[in-house]
């Protein structure tokens, strides 16, 4: 039974006793430094900061319904050499998913981080939360939360959260070493805190926060979040599938791609040092661009964009964790997240593999065994 | 369209299936012309790149064939190879391209007869299905 | 086939291994328990035991029990199993070895066979060839029961029916020739 | 200076002697490969599947390290190195001389058809009359008098079967290369003599050698003869023993005088046989046989006539001589045939089986029965069919028909989808292999396969449209009778044709069944120095087996050639200068082979060209008449002289064939190998394709578009090389160990040899005799006294590996010495040989009484007089004690044959004693058979078990008492030995708790930490895991470490030691060159582009690729990387690239591939 308890919530401000527990945290000994998002000073915008000094904790923000990037790579460079101290870093459960994947593939490593997990309530897009906030980041985020957890809608306006977060079915992050919970959670009292690892456990002992037990409403409340998220998510795979049912279909859907590759850089778990289609494999002759022409008299320039997008699928797929910073950076607004989640939809389940789970499971790619997928060859090895 | 003759892409392992593809040959077994042989030193090393390649360049169907299990040259190229067609067989029917555009058998050396029948079905099920929509689409 | 256990090293498992078997036991002692005798065999479901585990009491020095039982005797001498046995061993001619020590030691189980053969013989000795009335006459006296005759009253008739045995008297074309062959065998077995 | 180089001679190119060329090429010599076939791979060839894993592999045989210098494709399909010659029909006729210098004859046999010429098209099979049964499959199917011995071999020559040929020329007129050639014209210029004194023989040999071509004369006399042959010349004599006057022997002597040269062949009828043979010492070619019949003499006379006139015989010096001749199969069809072969149409042999369900057999893969091709349903197995039977003087066991006929059954399972009944028949079940007894109890219980104790004596037909009945009595004496749809016999070995003749030629003995039979401690020396044994030459083994002794053999050969002074190649053949062609653009001369006037008849030839100009990169495009013939090939070297292309292309037929000829153009127009190309553009327009000329021309346009697309990408990037650190490393000093160490020191290379305890010896020490009465004590004292004498060995005695690193060519090893500081030894491989160590046990009572003991326990106290036969009044010994049951589910191969070597010293030290061994199977695999059979016949009892029914042990008044029963009575037996001996088998790993501890003091065989040290993997059963169990059978996975002896399984002295040469003969590989070159095709890694993320060295099989944290990059080894491409496919940015195949090219190539297809 994971160890349970809460952190109380004073002035109804749950910012503000979140930033207290932040500096408890890195006033424990073995905690080096905290990565955590804040409002940056010059810009109202949420970026990881990377934090020693408790008294910089006052801007944090991890509430706030934006997050301009998957914190996950920033996480990865943190930890993919020795680090000389431990670091707590405050993501959303994509994130964390997102960086478990990269742990596996070798970016990142577990040791030196403690992973601290909050419900995701959800984000808009970069665009739409700077029409969002107005002029307070702080009063903003806490409207947007009091607000969902009292079951109100999330639109505003003409725009609601980004797609991906509407469709995204894992709020809780049930795989950090240290969890705050909010679902279900009346936050003005109270926020849950909950160990779920034996390092999680060692770390909330020391913090000595008061003892809770789970509201009985949590877990009901969770799962009318996921169901919503789900029939959304069902709604969105059917379009796509229909939008892109065939070659011709997924051109159009792709038409505007200009292979600048944005799509594939915001991706927490795109973690070539360079992507393949910008090397010098792609580096065409001339001449076999005219050669290509010549072939059916027309093709569409730049070429391999759907080549691109098909392989980025192949090699991606399986470990898409659908933060949706994909479509975030398309600068053509195609629905990259759209479409990878509803095709990883498939490619998962067809390896029973679930990205971002734990670090014990492996990459369906690296690993073969016999007496597998007979079906391929007709039942027979 | 009566006179389509679709073209099937087969990438065959030098160990195994490529040499029963000669045998085949060699043996005067009669099967449809409609293959294009890339000799690769093992199915393991087949890039989900290629096979994706080629449907999007208009290859009716690609044909993946190695050693049977346990026959690998390199003991388990086939294995690593069974996982990506299985990879692609999911990903490339979203699309469109027929589940039977992608095939993988395993043909070894002496199988001559085999390769030749493997072809000879594939050419009247690939004809059944029509030609890959890319041939005539503005794709790449 | 009995039940008992088989105490192969106890006192009177020693004693009943006898010189006689010694050389029963040479002539099988390769014999690897494969089993083609025993189901080459056209008797063996006759018998109470099959060939293979007759070799087995034998090698086993069991003599009692190989005595006690009628599997040597239903040997036919068909040969089947000395010819098919892939060790080579002369199993026929083991069974005609038991069936000798049998009659010499008179075992009485044995005891109507010998006559049988005994009155087979003595006709051949006098005739040269068997004259199947003298013959069986000779083994109904032998024997001296006064029902036998009526046990193989049906066999004869269906034989006779068939032409197999005839009722009357062949030519004596070799009566007596014969004797002095069987008296030197007498001599020689004698000398053994 | 010359450099020296030595030679050998392998007689047989079945799997042992290909293990044995190529090893012997592989170090560095130069190897004559020879068979009497006209084909390559022996028995091996008309087998698919291999037991204990029902897959092929034989490729994996191939060499890793130099590997380009040997061909890179399937090994059914042909072998190619650049040190070995291979002679096919070819056998050996005399040989002379002494070891280290042989001068050796071989003769070839003629073929007809010119294999420099033959192309393989078929035409000639095609419109040959005569057919034959073909001996591939097995005579299931039929095949033309001219054929392909083994349709998927190359070179794809077509060869003639002079006894099925009628000499009708049609062949010859249809071959588009004329390439078969009769010699008609020949034959009327041979002029025959046929000398006999009756005038019907005289005249209708006349008219039946007329009607061939010959040109014959006829005497009637002697006198007349000599008359005629002093006035004309003849090439030929068919001369009658018995005639009056000068008789036949008279006649061939004075002939002989007169004209030595003229080969007479005698003719005799049986009475005059031994004549005839004197004759033959005179000098006589041939006898024959009256009476003739025109089919049998004229085949003859044509054979001869060849064998004179075109026999090309040659004479070439080796230094050592391996036989490995193969054996031949029982015939079933001789003897009583009480199973009914050739009588009964459903009744098979076990290799004709195997071709009737393999895919290239005359069912493609399904398992249909011969007389009606019927769906297979009930099948039968019988062992022992010619085994185990002195009746058929076959007291042995032929070794791998158990686990043949299991493979078969699992075969025949998976071919009917699990349907088929199958059911083996035996007699013991003999699985002493490495996983042969889990394979059987996999067989058993997972798949069915029903095994029946029981020799069956007959087949008969069950009288229902060709099923078969066998009757036979189970265990208990029940009599059954079943019906089955098909009966495979497992027919036994027997020697192979012709070996007696090549026993006389070396001058060796043979044993008394006709094999040839190696030297006390070996399986690969004979009585004659540099005279070597491989595989079943002496004796049926599986193909592990027959692989290790193969490398066995190519040691001892290898040691010898050394030591007479013919060194190992001190530089590798020196490569020849290529252009550097690395700053040209790509230009790629393309070479069409018209064949004759056949492509041109397809295609619109001029078109062809035309677009292939078109072609980027392209220029020229020229037409070759025949490229496969020599004219051809110059041609083709002169165009290209002329031009500058710096790629070539020949789009021609049979590319296999083309690996040693580009090689050689290579070398002459100054452009690397791997810049050149052959393309087949034949075969899609063989007559009977019957594409249109349009389709024709697109299709090869396509095919000659991606030869071009993938030649321009090739890199002409110098082969990398590693240096070799030519040291070995030797960890355990058994036997094993030291026979290896012993033979890489022979070889001039530096062994350092660990061995943990304080002596050498391991368990040999243990053994005071072995079954075949040498003395183990005698081998010890030789080999440990050779070893610590030898200048080459530095023995470390109580001393352990703690750590090793590295890779092949040069590994780092530390080791920790009970006394004095530890040691860093360099060295480029490695040997581990730890051993394993006699079971200990709790089961049947021990260690309640003293009278019971251990088999080694048992042979100590025999040895030191502890125990005395004399005193000894009744022993009882216990097989398979803890063994073949989970978790030790395997047999410890040894057990049954020192039972039988213990069992037998008593019965000959006391014949008083009585002998009792309580059995599960005895494992007396091969010749050991005949000690069985000595001990049955020296009165020792055997009694078996079943594992369900063991005998059960107690202590009375300490005296064991077994009571058990005998399943052929059923019933109990109970004995009071006064001794009873446990045979516990052999473990490794660890073992501790059940451990016993040997005299030397410390427990061998705990192969764990060793492996984990080394990189290298244990088995379950805690044996070293061999890199692959049939084909490399002393390997590990990582290159440059092996294993042999007990630590990789159970075995006897003697098999340990040929399992220890095999792995110094590994070992010798790389030791034998300073820098060892890696194949043109190796992985790289594009460190540019590279994340580190390891999922390259995850796919690695050979673990060639590790991540450099100092560098930060992943690096590859070039020379343990086998250019399989795993690491490139799952590169997600081809960051590793496999070289041969970069991305570019294989996108060119599929672009080309797809040029004109819509």
């Amino acid at each position: 039974m994971a160890k349970i308890a809460k952190i109380e919530v004073k002035e109804q401000n749950p910012l503000n006793s979140l930033q207290g527990f932040f500096k408890t945290l890195l006033e424990q000994e073995e905690i080096s430094a905290i990565l955590v998002p804040q409002h940056l000073p010059m810009k109202d915008v949420v970026m990881p900061t990377l934090v020693t000094d408790p008294e910089k904790l006052n801007g944090t923000d991890p509430l706030a319904p934006v997050f301009p990037m998957n914190a996950a790579k920033v996480v990865s460079r943190l930890t993919g050499k020795p680090l000389g101290g431990s670091v707590a870093v405050v993501l959303r459960p994509c994130e964390i998913r997102a960086f478990i994947e990269l742990v596996k593939l070798k970016q990142g490593r577990m040791e030196e981080v403690v992973l601290v997990g909050i419900d995701c309530l959800g984000a808009y897009t970069n665009v739409d939360y700077r029409r969002f906030v107005g002029d307070d980041g702080a009063e903003a985020t806490l409207r947007f939360c009091q607000n969902v957890l009292a079951g109100k809608s999330t639109a505003v306006e003409d725009f609601d959260l980004s797609p991906a977060c509407k469709a995204c079915e894992y709020p809780v992050p049930e795989n950090a070493d240290v969890l705050i919970g909010l679902v279900g959670v009346d936050i003005n009292q109270q926020m849950l805190v909950k160990a779920n690892t034996p390092q999680g456990e060692a770390l909330l002992e020391k913090l000595k926060l008061p003892e809770a037990k789970e509201p009985d409403g949590r877990k009901k409340a969770i799962d009318s979040l996921v169901a919503q998220r789900v029939e959304y998510r069902d709604k969105m795979f059917a379009e796509t599938t229909e939008a892109t049912s065939n070659i011709e279909k997924l051109t159009s859907y792709l038409a505007n791609c200009v292979n600048c590759f944005n799509c594939r850089v915001a991706c927490p778990v795109c973690y070539c040092k360079e992507c393949v289609f910008v090397t010098d494999v792609f580096d065409h002759e001339p001449t076999q661009y005219l050669r290509w022409a010549k072939r059916k008299g027309i093709i569409k320039m730049p070429t391999d964009t759907v080549f691109f997008h098909i392989t980025r699928l192949a090699h991606m797929s399986t470990a898409c964790i659908g933060c949706g910073q994909c479509s975030n950076a398309c600068p053509n607004n195609i629905p990259v997240m759209q479409l990878f989640r509803t095709v990883s939809s498939h490619t998962q389940k067809a390896f029973e593999y679930e990205p971002g789970r734990s670090v014990e499971d492996d990459p369906p790619l690296s690993i073969f065994r016999e007496g597998e997928f007979l079906e391929l060859t007709g039942g027979k090895e | 369209m009566e006179d389509y003759q679709p073209t099937i892409i087969a990438f065959v392992c030098n160990w195994c299936t490529y040499t029963a593809a000669d045998l085949a040959g060699t043996s005067r077994l009669s099967y449809p012309p409609n293959v294009r042989l890339i000799r690769v030193m093992c199915t393991g090393m087949v890039d989900p790149k290629y096979v994706i390649k080629a449907l999007l360049e208009g290859a009716d169907a690609v044909l993946i064939s190695g050693c049977h299990i346990g026959d690998c040259h390199y003991m388990n190229g086939n294995l690593k190879a069974r996982r990506r067609v299985k990879l692609l067989k999911e990903l490339l029917p979203r699309f469109g391209f027929d589940e039977q555009r992608v095939k993988l058998t395993w043909i070894g050396a002496s199988d001559g007869i085999q390769f030749a029948e493997t072809i000879t079905e594939m050419v009247p099920e690939l004809k059944a299905l029509g030609p890959n929509e890319v041939r005539n689409q503005m794709v790449l | 086939m009995s039940a008992q256990q088989l105490d192969l090293t106890s006192q009177a498992y020693e004693s009943a291994a006898s010189d006689a078997m010694a050389s029963i036991q040479e002539k099988i002692q390769a014999c690897m328990q494969c089993g083609t005798c025993s189901g080459s065999c056209p008797n063996a479901s006759a018998m109470d035991y099959t060939p293979r585990q007759l070799w087995r009491l034998a090698q086993l020095g069991q003599k009692d029990e190989i005595f006690n039982s009628k599997t040597f005797y239903l040997c036919s001498a068909c040969y089947f199993c000395t010819l098919r046995c892939p060790r080579g061993l002369p199993l026929t001619e083991t069974i005609g070895a038991l069936k000798r020590i049998a009659a010499a030691e008179g075992i009485e189980m044995y005891k109507s066979s010998i006559q049988f053969y005994k009155s087979f013989m003595d006709t051949v000795r006098r005739y040269g060839r068997v004259r199947e009335m003298e013959f069986m006459n000779r083994y109904f006296l032998a024997m001296k029961n006064p029902f036998l005759p009526f046990k193989f009253a049906s066999l004869g008739l269906k034989l006779m029916g068939k032409g197999k045995v005839s009722l009357e008297m062949p030519k004596f074309f070799g009566k007596g020739r014969l004797d002095a062959m069987f008296r030197k065998v007498e001599e020689l077995e004698a000398k053994r | 200076m010359k450099k020296k180089i030595g030679s050998a001679l392998v007689v047989g190119a079945g799997i042992s002697g290909i293990r044995s060329a190529l090893d012997l090429a592989e170090v560095g010599y130069h190897v004559t490969l020879i068979d009497k076939a006209p084909n390559l791979g022996g028995t091996l060839m008309q087998l698919d599947y291999q037991f204990p894993s029902d897959h092929c592999g034989m490729c994996r045989m191939l060499p890793l390290v130099e590997r380009d210098r040997s061909s890179q494709y399937c090994l059914r399909k042909g072998l190619f190195h650049e040190n070995i010659d291979i002679l096919l029909s070819t056998e050996l006729s005399a040989m002379e001389g002494e070891p280290g210098k042989f001068l050796v004859t071989l003769r070839q046999k003629p073929t007809m058809v010119d294999p420099e010429r033959c192309i393989g098209c078929g035409e000639c099979s095609r419109v040959c009359p005569a057919e034959a049964p073909d001996e591939f499959n097995a005579g299931l199917t039929r095949r033309k008098a001219i054929y392909l011995p083994v349709p998927h071999n190359i070179p794809n020559t077509y060869v003639v079967d002079m006894a099925s040929c009628t000499l009708c020329g049609e062949c010859e007129k249809v071959c588009p290369t004329n390439a078969i050639d009769f010699g008609v014209e020949v034959r009327r210029a041979f002029r025959i003599l046929v000398v006999d004194d009756e005038l019907v023989v005289r005249d209708s040999l006349k008219e039946w050698l007329e009607d061939e071509g010959f040109r014959v004369d006829t005497a009637e006399s002697g006198t007349e003869t000599l008359d005629k042959l002093r006035e004309e010349a003849f090439n030929l004599v068919l001369l009658d023993i018995k005639m009056p006057g000068i008789d036949g022997v008279e006649v061939l002597k004075r002939t002989k005088e007169m004209r030595p040269d003229l080969p007479v062949v005698m003719m005799t009828a049986y009475a005059t046989v031994e004549t005839a043979v004197e004759a033959m010492k005179i000098g006589a070619l041939e006898y024959l046989m009256k009476p003739f019949d025109p089919d049998t003499l004229v085949p003859l006379v044509v054979e001869l006539h060849q064998k004179i006139e075109r026999a090309g015989e040659r004479q070439i010096e080796v230094g050592a001589v391996v036989l490995a001749a193969g054996f031949a199969s029982f015939d079933p069809a001789t003897g009583t045939n009480t199973y009914g072969y050739g009588v009964l149409p459903n009744v098979v042999t076990s290799v004709e089986f195997e071709r009737g369900v393999s895919g290239s057999g005359p069912n493609q893969g399904r398992l249909l029965r011969p007389s009606d091709g019927k769906e297979v349903r009930r099948v039968a197995w019988l062992q022992c069919v010619g085994s185990r039977d002195p009746q058929h003087n076959a007291d042995f066991c032929s070794s791998a028909c158990c686990m043949f006929a299991i493979k078969e059954a699992l075969l025949a399972k998976e071919r009917s989808g699990g349907e088929a009944e199958t059911t083996i028949f035996y007699m013991d079940m003999r699985t002493f292999g490495k996983n042969f007894q889990r394979y059987r109890d996999q067989a058993e219980k997972e798949q069915g396969v029903r095994f029946q104790r029981c020799r069956v004596h007959s087949v008969v037909d069950a009288g229902t449209d060709g099923d078969l009945a066998i009757r036979y009595a189970d265990v208990a004496g029940e009599l059954h009778e079943e019906v089955f749809d098909l009966v495979v016999l497992a027919a036994g070995q027997r020697p192979s044709k012709g070996t007696e003749t090549l026993a006389e030629i070396a001058g060796l003995d043979l044993n008394p069944w006709g094999f040839c039979h190696p030297e006390s401690f070996s399986l690969s020396r004979t009585a004659q120095e540099g005279i070597l044994v491989g595989g079943s030459f002496s004796g049926l083994k599986d193909i592990s087996e027959s692989v290790i002794q193969a490398s066995s053999a190519a040691l001892t050969a290898s040691s010898l050639i050394h030591a007479k002074g013919g060194s190992l190649a001190e530089v590798p053949p020196g490569q020849p200068e290529f252009r550097d062609v690395s700053r040209e653009p790509p230009q790629v001369f393309v070479a069409l082979c018209t064949c004759g006037d056949a492509l041109t008849e397809v295609v619109n030839i001029e078109a062809l060209e035309a677009s292939l100009t078109d072609l980027n990169s392209v220029g020229p495009v020229q037409r070759i008449e025949r490229v496969c013939t020599q004219e051809g090939w110059n041609e083709l070297q002169e165009k290209l002289q002329d031009t500058k292309a710096n790629r070539v292309l020949i789009g021609a037929c049979m590319p296999y064939v083309y690996t040693k000829k580009l090689q050689e153009l290579g070398g002459a127009v100054g452009l690397h190998p791997a810049l050149m190309d052959v393309v087949d553009i034949r075969t899609a327009v063989f007559p009977g394709h019957d594409a249109d000329k349009e389709q024709a021309g697109r299709d090869i346009r396509a095919t000659i578009a991606m030869g071009v697309g993938k030649l321009k990408g090739k890199d002409p990037l110098p082969v990398p090389t590693t240096p070799v650190i030519q040291k070995a490393l030797v960890v355990g000093g058994g036997i094993a160990g030291m026979t290896a160490a012993l033979a890489i020191a022979d070889h001039g290379f530096e062994v350092g040899l660990v061995e943990q305890a304080d002596e050498l010896g391991g368990n040999v020490r243990l053994l005071h005799r072995t079954l075949e009465g040498d003395s183990p004590q005698e081998l010890l004292e030789k080999t440990i006294s050779g070893v610590e004498k030898h200048p080459q060995i530095h023995v470390y005695k109580k001393a352990r590996v703690i750590h090793s690193e590295g890779r092949v060519g040069r590994f780092i090893t530390t080791i920790e010495k009970a006394e004095g500081a530890g040691e860093t030894l360099e060295h480029g491989v490695a040997v581990l040989a730890t051993g394993a160590h006699e079971a200990k046990t709790e089961s049947y009572s021990y260690g309640q009484s003293e009278a019971i003991v251990t088999q080694h326990e048992f042979e100590q106290k025999l040895a030191d007089g502890t125990l005395a036969p004399a005193g000894l009044g009744v022993v009882a010994m216990i097989q398979c004690v803890d063994s073949r049951e989970e978790p030790r589910n395997y047999c410890s191969r040894i057990c049954c044959a020192s039972a039988l070597k213990n069992a037998l010293y008593l019965k000959e030290q006391n014949p008083e004693i009585q002998v009792y061994i309580f059995y599960r199977d005895i494992m007396a695999y091969g010749f050991m058979e005949a000690y069985y059979t000595r001990a049955r016949q020296a009165g020792v009892l055997f009694i078996q078990y079943e594992v369900s029914e063991k005998p059960q042990v107690t202590v009375e008044n300490g005296r064991p008492r077994i009571s058990a029963i005998d399943p052929i009575l059923g019933r109990e037996i109970v004995l009071r030995p006064d001794l009873l001996v446990l045979s516990t088998g052999i473990v490794a790993g660890d073992q501790k708790k059940l451990a016993l501890v040997p005299s030397t003091g410390v427990i061998p065989g705990d192969h764990k930490k060793l492996a984990e040290i080394f990189g290298v993997e244990v088995d379950e059963d805690g044996f070293f895991q061999e890199a692959e169990s049939k084909w490399r059978p002393v390997d590990f996975l990582k290159e440059g470490i092996f294993t042999c002896g007990m630590a990789h399984s159970p075995r006897s002295i003697k098999e340990s030691i040929a399992m220890a040469e095999a792995a110094a003969q590994r070992a010798l590989r790389i030791l034998s060159s300073e820098q060892v070159a890696a194949g043109g095709i190796v992985a790289e890694v594009r460190h540019s582009l590279c994340s580190l993320c390891e999922q390259c060295i995850a796919a690695c099989p050979y673990g060639a690729r590790w991540h450099d944290e100092e560098q930060e990059k992943i690096l590859v080894d070039t020379l343990m990387c086998q250019g399989c491409g795993s690491c490139a496919a799952v590169c997600p940015n081809s960051a590793s690239v496999l070289l041969g195949y970069r991305d570019q090219q294989m996108f060119e190539v599929i672009d080309d591939a797809l040029e004109g297809a819509f």
